[in-house]
């Protein structure tokens, strides 16, 4: 892979309803605040790739909210439909391939839609959409395969909520910040067993934008880059019932490629923090036995181990996960910002001391059928 | 079993449920159906850089990527710039069922805007209608307004 | 600069109105197969698959992990790209960047739609602004009326000049196997055909088909492995100009984006005399009026020159510059699809596939993709290594 | 922000898309639910390749990029692989909370079944045996069978 950087990033405090602004107010103040960051005009910026969903959106051609506002209008500009992290993706594609630099930005607004509608439609037309599963009921089948194929126990999985949303209180962009115990967790109200309300991320409004720039440029920049080390993506069987699901064989064949891009043979080791995607709490162990940082059903441990903690020896999810903020789409591209941040050595109160090398990660479809992880390092 | 014979009956699977959504209109399109509903009259917003007035406001103007403040108010009346006499059915997303047919829609530039704005032109024969009359604004009472487009009721043709 | 692409490969499904013999899923296989067998693969060569559709036209939330099953992207990477109309021109180009990056060899592009799965004009209408234009607007034909007339008023063009372009390539459709719509259509025919809006009538407009279209795209190296005669892409170009619908009404200005896309994919391949450089184009017409006008933002004429243009055969094949040998929109529109079928379309021709439908000796071959806000997209591919 | 941003009341608009949707089932699935409606009987198909048998009946096999031709009638019995109870309500759900989703590997398939349980909810659990029940009046989609209910000792 030829090298390129993140040389800008910005993202939007997420909030429950951001009641007096649209998408292109939301893309604007992040797409200026990225330049900003950069040190950039947007002259300078080649091409433009933007992330949202039609379905959450409520509109068909959802990137044609936000054209103006991202600088598009005289640019090669296009829309992923999908995590932020595949948008960042498409960005890095770009640059790689002779764009000097490429704004992505993501954007989403959950207060707008009916997530349990929206999400109904990730499922079969034929077999499942009249069943009315959706994203929350999804996981809770997941959490349930997950946790009796390993004996994990619900307080185990409560630890991963209290950890994240704990972090959360060191982001000032974080939606909820919240000092919890396992009992307050094992204690919130059922949703889908063995889902309760705190190991579930709340609706989310917000944005995000990162600027990718080639080597020459990123070496210009007057801001430390982070550099990109490795990415890769994966997916696996669409039906629920086709997968193992205890077993997120599309993010180890993901992380496999990444870590041999990134030179990483034992991520445990070599990688200073991680930024995981876990809209459910128990998605953070299961994410991580696929990432290769302990063996399958060791996950839920990791907490408990003080492995994941602040203060372990891999942290995860610093900021607070998407436990305590999940701007769907964004919050992928989110994970990716905050791991900027981290090599870049300035990510305020939730600063892991000395990362150099970090992780993020994001997936698209019902229970993370296909994954995307990031590898970027504080050296070229 | 044995193995695929004649064609089947051929199946459809129907799914009629309708996704709801609650848009934001945000400070700038809140402003301009604000100032209908207290001074009947439309408003755009002016870029200092290429000094474009656009209608609605908004935050960002898409040439200069600059960012918008200064409002203007516009009058009532404009010009047909363009329009169609709808005539074929077609279901209505927002509710699922046809739409009323005809029904004229024309595109307007209102005195004092760059843009184009677009909304229902209140005649429905064709040959009566040509591009460049002038329309005015007809407004719904106060009391009925709801802070959307529906706040127009439609364009009168200005003799 | 990245590395060099091609295409290797094309497969296409059989157009129709409604295929309720398959699922949108199983239709996207059809294509896949068909490329894979075109490009003499199997699903096991390809590195990594790009698709996009609508979600709003058949309700299906990320159809990237939905279609698995039929795109073959098991256990491989696969991303979702949409753009609307110009949503095949963007998987193209998305699958482009995939490989000229250096990061995959042999990228599979899919596009697809089956519009008999809703209410076409219905879905359409969702691509509105739901706070100020969506209460108003009744889909694309009545914009696409008021440039028409636009046009007319401007040059003094007529319906007849219009619904020549539709004879053309309804006439050019009974080529191409794949067409949905094979039956001869008249300046006659058009003219008596129903008034839609004025001056569209149902001769005039694309139809609503079910469909898919797979490419298959590999890395300078390797298409010379593959393919005996690769599709090499020397332009790509984007132009997604507009954000507001009121915004891009000034029809007097022409289509502004395909002006801009057009001229930065010229520069990029070299071209300075498009007709004389270009031996076949595949536009995204969706209208007759559409081979008037925009052939002369394409520069493929001056302003107001289009009628005479056409008229003298030069879009037809023999002539100057062929237009849609494959019968182009105005005879299969498969949404989602739509846009890669051009580039498809023009891939063939350079490879020398394209049978009843083909050009002859075709080096330099024009692709564009229409939708959005008036967007436009350009992609030139050439016989010969860049 | 100018003073006019300040004093702005912001609004929003409810609305919807309702846009009624038809999917065609295609030759493969309609063979499916006919015989769901017609004969009450669960089908799937057997890979030429992996061996592997799947239902619902799909066309092809996503794994080994082939066809499915060869059609296998499984019982409507299986065991539990997952199952959750959901306790919140909307629109779209087939039943009133509780109820729950649950995967069942039917006997002699390889993979789950997604389908509901509406009654006896206490008595889930991993392993359980549970048996499809059929409408009496049956459509031709997937709810024409009801749901599935535990069957024999816990």
């Amino acid at each position: 892979m030829g090298k390129a950087a993140i040389v800008g990033v910005a993202q939007t405090k997420y909030e429950r309803r951001k009641k007096d602004q649209i998408f292109a107010d939301l893309v604007f103040d992040v797409t200026r605040e990225a330049l900003a960051d950069a040190g950039m005009t947007i002259d300078d910026i080649e091409s433009v790739v933007t992330v949202s969903n039609d379905f959450f959106d409520g509109r068909t051609i959802s990137g044609m909210a936000v054209g103006d506002a991202c600088g598009g209008q005289d640019k090669n500009i296009s829309t992923v439909s999908g995590d932020g992290t595949f948008g960042a993706f498409y960005g890095l594609m770009r640059v790689l391939s002779g764009f000097r630099t490429t704004l992505v930005v993501a954007h989403y607004k959950g207060s707008e839609g009916s997530v349990p509608v929206t999400t109904n439609g990730m499922f079969d037309p034929l077999f499942h959409r009249l069943l009315g599963v959706d994203a929350v009921s999804s996981a809770a089948l997941q959490a349930n395969v997950y946790m009796n194929r390993h004996g994990v126990t619900e307080e185990e999985i409560a630890a991963v909520s209290v950890k994240n949303h704990g972090n959360a209180l060191n982001n000032p962009y974080a939606q909820v910040p919240l000092r919890i115990t396992v009992a307050d967790v094992m204690a919130s109200r059922k949703i889908a067993d063995p889902l309760k309300l705190l190991d579930c991320c709340p609706v989310s409004d917000g944005a995000a934008a990162v600027i990718i720039a080639d080597e020459e440029t990123a070496k210009r920049g007057g801001r430390r880059p982070a550099w990109v080390k490795g990415v890769a993506h994966c997916c696996e069987d669409y039906l629920l019932g086709d997968r193992d699901l205890a077993d997120p064989a599309a993010l180890r064949a993901a992380a496999a490629k990444a870590y041999a891009m990134a030179g990483i043979e034992d991520p445990l080791s070599e990688i200073d923090v991680m930024e995981v995607l876990e809209p459910f709490s128990y998605m953070e162990p299961l994410w991580l036995e696929g990432l290769g940082v302990c063996r399958p059903g060791e996950g839920a441990s990791l907490v408990e181990r003080g492995v994941t903690t602040m203060d372990g020896r891999l942290p995860v999810n610093p900021s607070g996960g998407a436990l305590s903020a999940n701007p769907i789409l964004v919050a992928g591209l989110a994970r990716l910002v905050e791991a900027v941040l981290q090599v870049r050595g300035e990510a305020g109160a939730r600063q892991i001391k000395g990362a150099k090398t970090a992780l993020a990660h994001g997936f698209n479809g019902p229970c993370g059928q296909s994954h995307c992880v990031w590898i970027v390092g504080a050296e070229g | 079993m044995e193995k695929n014979g004649t064609p089947v009956e051929r199946l459809e699977i129907t799914f009629k449920h309708p996704m709801p959504y609650e848009w934001s209109i945000g400070r700038y399109g809140s402003r301009f159906f604000q100032e209908i509903r207290e001074k009947r009259r439309f408003i755009g917003i002016r870029c200092d850089g290429c000094g474009s007035v656009y209608v609605p406001p908004r935050r960002v103007c898409g040439p200069c990527f600059r960012e918008l403040t200064e409002l203007v108010p516009l009058s009532d009346t404009g010009v047909l710039t363009a329009f169609s006499v709808v005539n074929y059915p077609f279901i209505d997303p927002a509710t699922g069922e046809l739409r009323p047919i005809p029904y004229t829609y024309g595109y307007i530039r209102l005195d004092g805007a760059d843009n184009i704005f677009s909304h229902l032109i209140n005649e429905k024969d064709w040959h009566k209608i040509k591009v460049g009359m002038r329309v005015r604004a007809v407004f719904k009472n106060p009391e009925e307004m709801e802070g959307n487009i529906q706040d127009i009721k439609y364009f009168d043709l200005l003799p | 600069m990245g590395r060099r692409v091609a295409i290797v490969g094309t497969g296409q499904t059989y157009h129709k109105s409604h295929r309720p013999d398959v699922t949108s899923r199983e239709m996207i296989r059809e294509a896949v197969v068909a490329a894979l067998a075109d490009a003499d693969l199997t699903i096991k060569d390809i590195d990594a698959v790009v698709i996009g559709n609508m979600d709003h036209f058949e309700s299906i939330n990320y159809v990237d992990t939905y279609s698995v099953e039929g795109s073959g992207a098991f256990m491989k990477p696969v991303m979702k790209v949409s753009t609307g109309g110009t949503t095949g021109s963007t998987v193209a180009i998305a699958a482009y960047y995939h490989v000229a990056s250096g990061l995959f060899d042999r990228v599979l592009a899919v596009g697809f739609e089956k519009n008999s799965e809703s209410d076409t004009t219905a879905a359409i209408i969702t691509c509105s602004d739901p706070v100020w234009d969506r209460f108003s607007y009744s889909g694309a034909i009545p914009s696409l009326a008021t440039e028409a007339t636009a046009y007319m008023e401007k040059y003094g063009a007529t319906q007849e000049d219009a619904a020549m372009v539709g004879e053309r390539d309804r006439g050019h459709a009974l080529n191409n196997p794949y067409a949905h719509l094979r039956r001869p259509l008249t300046v006659a025919d058009i003219m008596a055909s129903p008034m839609l809006a004025y001056p569209i009538k149902l001769g005039d407009i694309c139809p609503r088909s079910d469909g898919a279209c797979a490419v298959i795209l590999a890395a300078d190296g390797i298409a010379q492995k593959i393919a005996s005669r690769p599709a090499w892409f020397k332009a790509v170009s984007v132009r997604h100009t507009y954000t507001w619908f009121g915004d891009s009404t000034d029809y007097n200005k022409g289509l502004v984006s395909l002006q801009r896309a057009s001229r930065e994919a010229y520069a990029q391949a070299g071209i300075k005399n498009p007709v004389e450089e270009i031996d076949v184009a595949e536009l995204y017409l969706p209208y007759t009026w559409a081979g008037l006008k925009w052939i002369e933002d394409l520069g493929f004429c001056g302003p107001g020159e289009a009628a005479r243009f056409v008229g003298d055969g030069n879009t037809h094949m023999g002539g100057k510059l062929p237009v849609n040998p494959s019968g182009g929109v105005l005879s299969t529109n498969c949404i989602g699809a739509t846009a890669l079928l051009r580039v498809a379309e023009a891939a063939i021709q350079i490879m020398g596939k394209g049978g009843k439908r083909q050009v002859p000796d075709v080096k330099t071959a024009l692709a564009t993709g229409f939708g959005g806000c008036f967007w436009s997209d350009v992609v030139i591919l050439s016989a010969v290594r860049p | 922000m100018t003073d006019w941003l300040r004093e702005v009341e912001p609004l929003t608009l409810k609305g919807q898309i309702a846009v009624p949707y038809t999917w065609w089932a295609g030759d493969t699935a309609s063979r499916f639910f006919t015989a769901l409606r017609d004969e009450g009987k669960i089908l799937g198909t057997r890979c030429p390749e992996c061996r592997k048998v799947f239902v619902p009946a799909r066309r092809s096999c996503s794994r080994c990029f082939v066809e499915m031709d060869q059609w296998v009638e499984l019982p409507p019995e299986g065991v539990v692989e997952a199952f959750t109870i959901v306790r919140y309500a909307h629109p779209i759900q087939p039943a009133e909370p509780p109820f729950a989703y649950v995967l069942v590997k039917l006997d002699g398939a390889d993979v789950s079944f997604l389908h509901i349980v509406k009654k006896d909810l206490q008595d889930l659990g991993v392993g359980r045996r549970v048996r499809a029940v059929f409408k009496e009046k049956r459509d031709g989609h997937i709810l024409d069978i009801d749901a599935f209910e535990p069957v024999g000792e816990h």
